[in-house]
Formats: structure tokens, C-alpha cells, sequence
């Protein structure tokens, strides 16, 4: 590792960020663990996008920075929404065990 | 002379960060700082618990601590000692890492929360471009320190207390923010120590600060508004309704713990009440243009300290609000209000100078404030309350 | 690489471990917020200043509380009684190595292509992103107010307790 | 519709400011003047207690000695109607004369505790003999949490003259009573004496009932 460049390290990080959320999303039983999971791999995304906009060519462009930016509001937005239908989701059948949500009837 | 004591504590510590080696120079002249709001504001914390309790006393007709020390002065070294003497209890069925976490993570997050502030010409720890983001981002961690001391005692009283705090928090911050963002459009920038400098002019000796112009004022009583419930202060103060949350979310915490979170409760109102002064007060500009002489530090404590004097006489005066009074009054009331002040901001710049901003803006304001008041009476949520016999 | 980064990066990494492995739902979330805070800081170490702020203000401030919340409402603070990962957990593991397999082979592969030395850390301040966000992407800063009021609106109107269905 | 402040109503945070108003009133009048500052310092400065307080019952005596003079004659009616039962007497198996020169019982032991008892004053309105009364003795903490709360007969028992001191009005008006009662008690016995030594000229007279 002694040749990579910060960006790498970055870009690496970020990898081992998302692939721990997608384990996490795939391998819990509770939804709302699910969601955090999903968090996670957002996270990882807008890290991986900064990264790339602060050794990119053109820094003073401002891609990156305004991208990652409003992929935190939409991800902030997507977290309201899915805890939302998680809630709902337990009031209606009484438990947020993703396994045993294998019923399609309303 | 003049100059010099303006700038006294900026020359004694490049003064006395010259003694080390280059290289270390910028990292000690931080840690100065670092170590003189570590120590400066927990001491205002101790003679402000004396202001206070002297200060409710005289308005409830009684003396206050006058016991230990000449005046009660030394009412917080006993307060000090009996705390750190205190047992500290942790309950059995708690979770001791974040029983134990919570303290720590509110007074961390609220002593951040004075780098930015501009204490003083050229005082200020980091002059962050986006200090005011900054601050709101310190600030809104504090919620989660709340809620991991409300959970983790395992006590149903603190967990009510701790979602109560929280709810009250969150749904006044935004219009805390809403409230300062009209400061910031006027301003054009983040940065605290601009925001100051916008308003370090003077016009026939009265000084530009934002507390002056409608907007402003409308803007202030908002924001004193929104910070007295995000610090669960005085009229707010459900989340330690003593009569029926016992202490809230700080039930379970005894000893030095339990006066941690009243430091970290403290701070936050100093932190919260010093942006107040920066945004709307003009930070550490002098009041009059022929009062310049005096350092201007000294205006920033002043204001500091005369704005925890309105906390407290708040405190004396005012009864606790139900709690769906507290969040009817949050989303229906102040909400609304500083919207409308961000669009009679906007309105303010782009109006130009001249008289007829001033008439505009402030019929607007004093319009909206009318009309809010006769339509919360009509219905009934807000004016004095009727009572109707069982006939 | 600074040592700072790596600090930042292993505080992140530790808190996304944590908030995936632990029993506990809330230590999870409290976890998930050191991972928040981690980025954050990673953001910061990547002269990323209003990003990073915003990260803290959002995350910590408002997605952290959010998920507590959902898992106080829902209950799962205690744990289930057959254990805590799916059946086929294993399937999900494989998965997820092998896309962090494929990822670093193509970070390390690209390595050399990549743009070298430390490029000039651009002074990024924020009188740039607010013209930049009025000014090229006013377009999106609209359709995010927009999918922001909608996504409010909606999770009320989701998570709403409706009176008349729950007695039937 | 709103009855009052019709008009002023609307003025939202109008009566805040009268609250805060108020307040600042009483902050600042409290340096000054001295109806705004009611405390006193309290060990160093006492405040004269009101004519009506009452805290802990004790029994009266009249002359000197507390045991001679002592009014309680142990028919432990206080004793009976006290709700929280914190009074426990024990009757004499002799007798001694009181006041009046009646042979009474006497209490041999009368025990209050006095943290239990809750300050009614039931036990002094039901005593039929002014015996009980209520002190305004209030400082009375001691280290021993059980023995030095229970007031044996010897502690509880002070001086008319001391009743007098705390409740004039109230010990004036029994003291009046106590003697119309024994001024109709001796009225009585003349009267007897008299009969007495009307029917006497007929029959040997009686010996007298026991004088002073």
C-alpha cells in the first residue's frame, strides 16, 4: 500500500464502508437494521464521491462537493420515508422480523 | 493604549506562545484558547448558578444564598464539593456505557460549540468560512446526548423526560435557523466574525446591529424564543417538570455526572445566547460610537451575561407550558413568523436605502403579528383561558 | 497518507462494523452515529468543510434520532428471541465479500490512472457553493425541495396512526 | 366570546411583558423597600410567632409543683379520640386531690410521640378538663430518631403561666371558665352545706367534703 495515492485510500475505505452495509442490509433479521445498512452504503457513495472531487482535475468546479451534498438530503429524505413504512409495517403485523413478513395478504 | 487594551489577551498569548520552537507555535496559540474557554466559561457557569439563585430569590421576596462566602459568592465552590463528594449511583438495570457516555457527549459537543464565537476583536478560536453551520451542527448533536441519558437509565420517568427534551429540541431548531439565516442573507456570509463586522458601523452615533431594524427585532424575539426551549430553559422547561418528571431525562445521575449535565445545560445557554449577541447584538461592538474606547471584549461578556439575566428573569416570571401548548406554539406560531421574517429580510435588501423599507418591512411584520394574535385568540389556543360552568 | 486519515477512516469503519454486528438495536444506532461522525470528519480531513458540517447537522442531528425513534416505536430495543440475523445469512455475507472483492480489485487495478499528487487544496468558500447553488444547479436544488417537502409529507401521511382502521 | 380585555386580547405577549413587569417590581423593590422582603435570617433574626400557632400538645399545671398541680385526671379521652394514636397514658390506682379538691385520678404515665402526632388539636377540644393545650415550641430536633421524639409525662408538663405567655387571649378565656366552673362547684357545695345543716338541725351532720 506504500505507492497508493490518498484517492485510493479513499476510494478503498468507501468500498469496505459499502460492502459493510450491503452485509448489514442482507444479513438482519430487524427492518429497521436494514435501513441502517442502507444508510451506510449511501454514506459510502457520497464519501467516494468527495474523495473523487477533492483529487479530481478540476476541485473548483464543485461537482463533487454539490452532488454529495444534496445526496445527503435526499438520502435524509429516503431515511424519513422508510422509517415511516416501518412503523407502519409493525403496526400492521406486529413485528418488524423480515423473516417472517413472507405473507403478501393486506 | 487604547489599542493595546483592546487587544491585551491577543498579545499575551503571542506573547507567550513565542517562547516555543516555530513549529509548534499555531498548535499551542489553539491550545491556549482551547484551555482558556475550558476554563473561563465553567467559571461564569459557577457565578452564574449564584446569579441565578440570588436573582429568583429577590424576585420571590427572599434573600438567596448569603451562607458561604460574603454574598453567597462561594455557593458554587459548595455546590462544587458536594457534587464531586456526591455517590455516584448507577442504577442496576442501566446500560453503563451509555449511562456513562451521555455526559460526556453533551458537554463535548456544547464546549465545540464556542469555537466560533467572536468573544472579542480578533478572538475568535477558528474562524470557520461556515461558522454558523458549524455551530448548528454542535448544537444538534446535543439532542442525541439527550436521548442516550433518557434511555440508557432504564427508568420510565427519564425515558418520558429524555423524548419529551427531544421532540422540544428538534421542532425548535428549525426556527432557530430560520431565524438566523435572515442574519445570514443580509450578511452575505457564514462566518461569524463578517456577520459582526457588518454590524461594527455606526449612523449619528447608534450602531447598525440587526436588533435595529424590524426585521431584526421580529428575528431576535423568534430566536430568544426558539433558544430558550432548545436549552429547556424557563417557560420550557417540561422535560425537568420537577412536579411531574421528577428531574427528567437526568434522573438517574447522581454526583459529578448529574453536575455535568447541569454544566453542559448551562453552556448551552451560554453558547446559545452569545450567537445570539453575535447575530442580532452586534457580537463585540461597542453600543455608542464614542464608547469605541472600551476593549471589546468586554461587550461581548456584557451582553452575554445581560442575556442570562433575561433568562432568569424569565425563569422567575413565567409558568411552565403543556407540553402540546409548547409544540402547538413551535409549528403554529414561530414557525410561520420566521418565514415570513426571511421574506421581510429579502424584501429589506433589495428595497435599497431610503425611509420607505423601513415603513414596508415593519407594517408587514407588525401586520402578520396582529393577525396571528386575533386568529390564535378567536380560536382559542393561545389567549387567556375560558372557563364554562357544567350547567 | 496522514496518519489522520487513517484514524478517521478506522473510527468510521468501526462504527459501521458496530452498527451492523452488535445484538443491541440501539447500540447499533449509536454506533451508526460514530460511523456518521467518522465521515464527517473524513470529510473535513478532505478540505470538504460544508459537506462535512452538513453530514453532521443532517445525520447526527436528525437521521440518528430518526432511526432511535423508529426503533422505540417498533419495540425491537429488545432482543428477538431467535437470534438476530436472517436464516441465510451466509448467502448475504458471501455477497457482500464478493462485491468488496470486485470493488478493491478495480481500485487497486485503476490505481496508477488515477490522478497523482496532491493536487492544490482548493479554497472552497461558501459564498462559491451558495452561487454555485443558485447558479448552475438551481434546477436541482428545486426537485430536492421538492422530493423533501413530498418526502415529509409522505412519511406523516405513512406513519400516520389512523383511528377508524385499528378498531375494526 | 372573550368578556374582559376585548381589544387588548389580540396583542400577543402582552401579558408576558405584564408578568415580567411584575417581576422586575419585585426584583428591585426588594433592595429597596422592605414589605417587598419578607425573609428574615432566621437563626439570628426570629420573627414573633402568630397568636393562633400551634405545633406539639402539653399538658398544664397550675401552682409550683408539676405533679401536684398537673389538670390531666387520666380519663384518656384525648387518648381515644386521637387519629394518628400517638398519646398513651396510664392511669393512677390512687388518687390525688386537683384544684378543686376533688380526689382525681391521676396520669402515671402520659406519653406523646411527638413524631407521629400531626399537630390537630382534637386532643385539646375534646378534653373536658383543660388539661392539654397547644405549644409553640418548634425546635425540637434531637440526634435519637425514637426515645428523644417520645415525650414522657415530665417533659410535656408546663406551667399555666407559661400557657399564659403563648396564647394570652386563649388561656385568659379558659382560666375565666376554670373559675366559673369551680365558683359554680362551690356555689353548689354551699348550698349542700347549707341543706345540710338545715336537715342537720334534724340528723347529725355529715362529715364535710375535703376543703383545700
Amino acid at each position: 500500500m506504500s505507492q497508493a495515492t490518498p484517492l485510493a485510500g479513499c476510494l478503498l475505505v468507501a468500498a469496505l464502508l459499502f460492502s459493510i452495509g450491503l452485509a448489514g442490509a442482507l444479513t438482519r433479521r430487524n427492518a429497521i437494521l436494514v435501513l441502517i445498512g442502507i444508510e451506510l452504503m449511501l454514506n459510502a457513495a457520497n464519501l467516494n464521491l468527495i474523495a473523487f472531487w477533492r483529487y479530481g482535475p478540476h476541485p473548483e468546479a464543485l461537482t463533487g462537493m454539490m452532488f454529495a451534498i444534496f445526496s445527503i438530503a435526499v438520502a435524509a429524505a429516503e431515511a424519513a420515508v422508510g422509517l415511516g413504512l416501518v412503523i407502519q409495517v409493525h403496526r400492521h403485523a406486529r413485528s418488524t422480523d423480515l423473516d417472517a413478513m413472507n405473507r403478501m395478504k393486506g | 493604549m487604547v489599542e493595546r487594551m483592546d487587544q491585551v489577551f491577543v498579545l499575551f498569548a503571542h506573547w507567550l506562545v513565542g517562547f516555543l520552537p516555530a513549529g509548534w507555535q499555531p498548535v499551542a496559540a489553539v491550545l491556549l484558547s482551547v484551555v482558556v474557554i475550558i476554563c473561563l466559561f465553567p467559571a461564569l457557569f459557577a457565578l452564574t448558578t449564584v446569579l441565578e439563585r440570588k436573582g429568583l430569590g429577590r424576585i420571590q421576596n427572599r434573600i438567596g444564598p448569603n451562607r458561604t462566602g460574603p454574598f453567597g459568592i462561594l455557593q458554587p465552590v459548595a455546590d462544587g464539593i458536594k457534587s464531586l463528594t456526591k455517590e455516584d449511583i448507577v442504577p442496576l438495570s442501566a446500560d453503563a456505557v451509555v449511562h456513562f457516555l451521555a455526559p460526556l457527549v453533551l458537554v463535548v459537543t456544547v464546549f465545540m460549540g464556542f469555537a466560533v464565537l467572536p468573544m472579542g476583536r480578533g478572538m475568535v478560536l477558528a474562524d470557520i468560512d461556515a461558522g454558523l453551520l458549524f455551530f448548528f451542527a454542535m448544537g444538534a448533536s446535543t439532542e442525541l446526548s439527550v436521548f442516550m441519558a433518557g434511555w440508557s437509565s432504564r427508568n420510565k420517568y427519564s425515558l418520558l423526560g429524555a423524548m419529551r427534551a427531544v421532540a422540544q429540541m428538534i421542532s425548535y431548531e428549525v426556527p432557530l435557523l430560520m431565524s438566523s439565516v435572515a442574519v445570514v442573507m443580509i450578511t452575505g456570509s457564514l462566518s461569524l466574525s463578517r456577520i459582526v463586522e457588518a454590524q461594527n458601523h455606526y449612523t449619528w452615533g447608534l450602531p447598525h446591529w440587526y436588533i435595529f431594524t424590524p426585521w431584526g427585532l421580529a428575528g431576535f424575539v423568534m430566536y430568544a424564543i426558539a433558544a430558550t426551549a432548545e436549552t429547556n430553559r424557563s417557560p420550557f422547561d417540561l422535560p425537568e417538570g420537577e412536579s411531574e418528571l421528577v428531574a427528567g431525562y437526568h434522573t438517574e445521575y447522581s454526583g459529578f455526572k448529574f453536575a455535568l449535565f447541569f454544566l453542559g445545560e448551562y453552556l448551552a445557554m451560554f453558547s446559545i445566547s452569545g450567537l445570539g449577541t453575535t447575530l442580532f447584538l452586534g457580537g463585540w461592538s461597542a453600543p455608542f460610537s464614542f464608547l469605541g474606547w472600551v476593549p471589546s471584549w468586554i461587550w461581548f461578556f456584557s451582553k452575554l451575561m445581560l442575556s442570562i439575566c433575561v433568562f432568569i428573569w424569565l425563569r422567575g416570571t413565567l409558568p411552565r407550558l403543556r407540553q402540546d401548548q409548547l409544540m402547538n406554539f413551535a409549528w403554529k406560531f414561530v414557525l410561520p413568523m420566521t418565514l415570513l421574517n426571511l421574506m421581510v429580510a429579502a424584501l429589506w435588501r433589495f428595497l435599497g436605502d431610503g425611509w420607505e423599507r423601513w415603513v414596508i418591512c415593519s407594517a408587514i411584520l407588525l401586520l402578520a403579528y396582529l393577525a396571528m394574535g386575533w386568529l390564535g385568540m378567536r380560536q382559542g389556543h393561545i389567549g387567556p383561558r375560558r372557563y364554562r360552568y357544567a350547567d | 497518507m496522514s496518519l489522520v486519515f487513517y484514524l478517521f477512516a478506522a473510527l468510521t469503519l468501526a462504527g459501521g462494523l458496530a452498527a451492523v454486528l452488535l445484538k443491541n438495536t440501539i447500540h447499533c444506532a449509536l454506533a451508526l452515529t460514530v460511523a456518521f461522525a467518522g465521515l464527517a470528519l473524513l470529510f473535513l480531513d478532505l478540505d470538504a468543510q460544508f459537506a462535512g458540517f452538513a453530514q453532521i447537522l443532517v445525520y447526527i442531528g436528525a437521521v440518528a434520532i430518526l432511526v432511535v425513534f423508529a426503533i422505540l416505536l417498533t419495540r425491537s430495543s429488545e432482543t428477538p428471541k431467535d437470534g438476530v440475523y436472517s436464516k441465510n445469512w451466509l448467502a448475504g455475507l458471501a455477497i457482500a465479500a464478493g462485491v468488496f472483492a470486485v470493488l478493491a480489485w478495480a481500485v487497486l487495478q485503476s490505481a496508477g490512472g488515477l490522478p497523482q499528487g496532491a493536487a492544490a487544496t482548493p479554497a472552497v468558500t461558501v459564498l462559491q457553493i451558495g452561487n454555485a447553488l443558485l447558479g448552475r444547479y438551481v434546477l436541482p436544488l428545486e426537485i430536492v425541495a421538492l422530493l423533501l417537502t413530498a418526502a415529509m409529507i409522505g412519511a406523516v401521511i405513512v406513519a400516520m396512526h389512523e383511528k377508524e382502521r385499528a378498531q375494526r | 366570546m372573550i368578556t374582559d380585555n376585548t381589544v387588548g386580547g389580540i396583542l400577543l405577549g402582552e401579558g408576558i411583558l405584564k408578568g415580567l413587569t411584575e417581576t422586575a417590581k419585585n426584583f428591585a423593590g426588594s433592595f429597596v423597600s422592605a414589605e417587598r422582603l419578607t425573609t428574615v435570617e432566621y437563626p439570628e433574626q426570629r420573627v414573633a410567632p402568630i397568636e393562633a400557632t400551634r405545633v406539639f400538645p402539653f399538658l398544664v399545671y397550675d401552682g409550683k409543683d408539676w405533679e401536684a398541680g398537673m389538670r390531666c385526671v387520666a380519663c384518656q379521652i384525648c387518648e381515644k379520640e386521637c387519629p394518628p394514636k400517638c398519646i398513651y397514658i396510664e392511669k393512677s390506682k390512687d388518687k390525688k386531690p386537683d384544684a378543686v379538691g376533688k380526689p382525681q385520678f391521676y396520669p402515671t404515665k402520659f406519653d406523646i410521640d411527638i413524631s407521629v402526632c400531626m399537630s390537630c388539636q382534637i386532643c385539646v377540644e375534646v378534653c373536658p378538663f383543660e388539661a392539654i393545650k397547644m405549644d409553640t415550641e418548634f425546635e425540637l430536633s434531637t440526634e435519637d430518631r425514637f426515645g428523644g421524639l417520645l415525650l414522657g409525662r415530665e417533659q410535656l408538663s408546663k406551667s399555666n403561666e407559661y400557657y399564659h405567655e403563648i396564647h394570652a387571649t386563649e388561656a385568659a378565656n379558659v382560666d375565666a371558665s376554670l373559675a366559673a366552673g369551680r365558683a359554680k362547684v362551690d356555689a353548689k357545695t354551699t348550698a349542700v352545706a347549707i341543706a345540710a345543716a338545715v336537715r342537720g338541725a334534724e340528723v347529725p351532720p355529715r362529715p364535710a367534703e375535703g376543703g383545700d
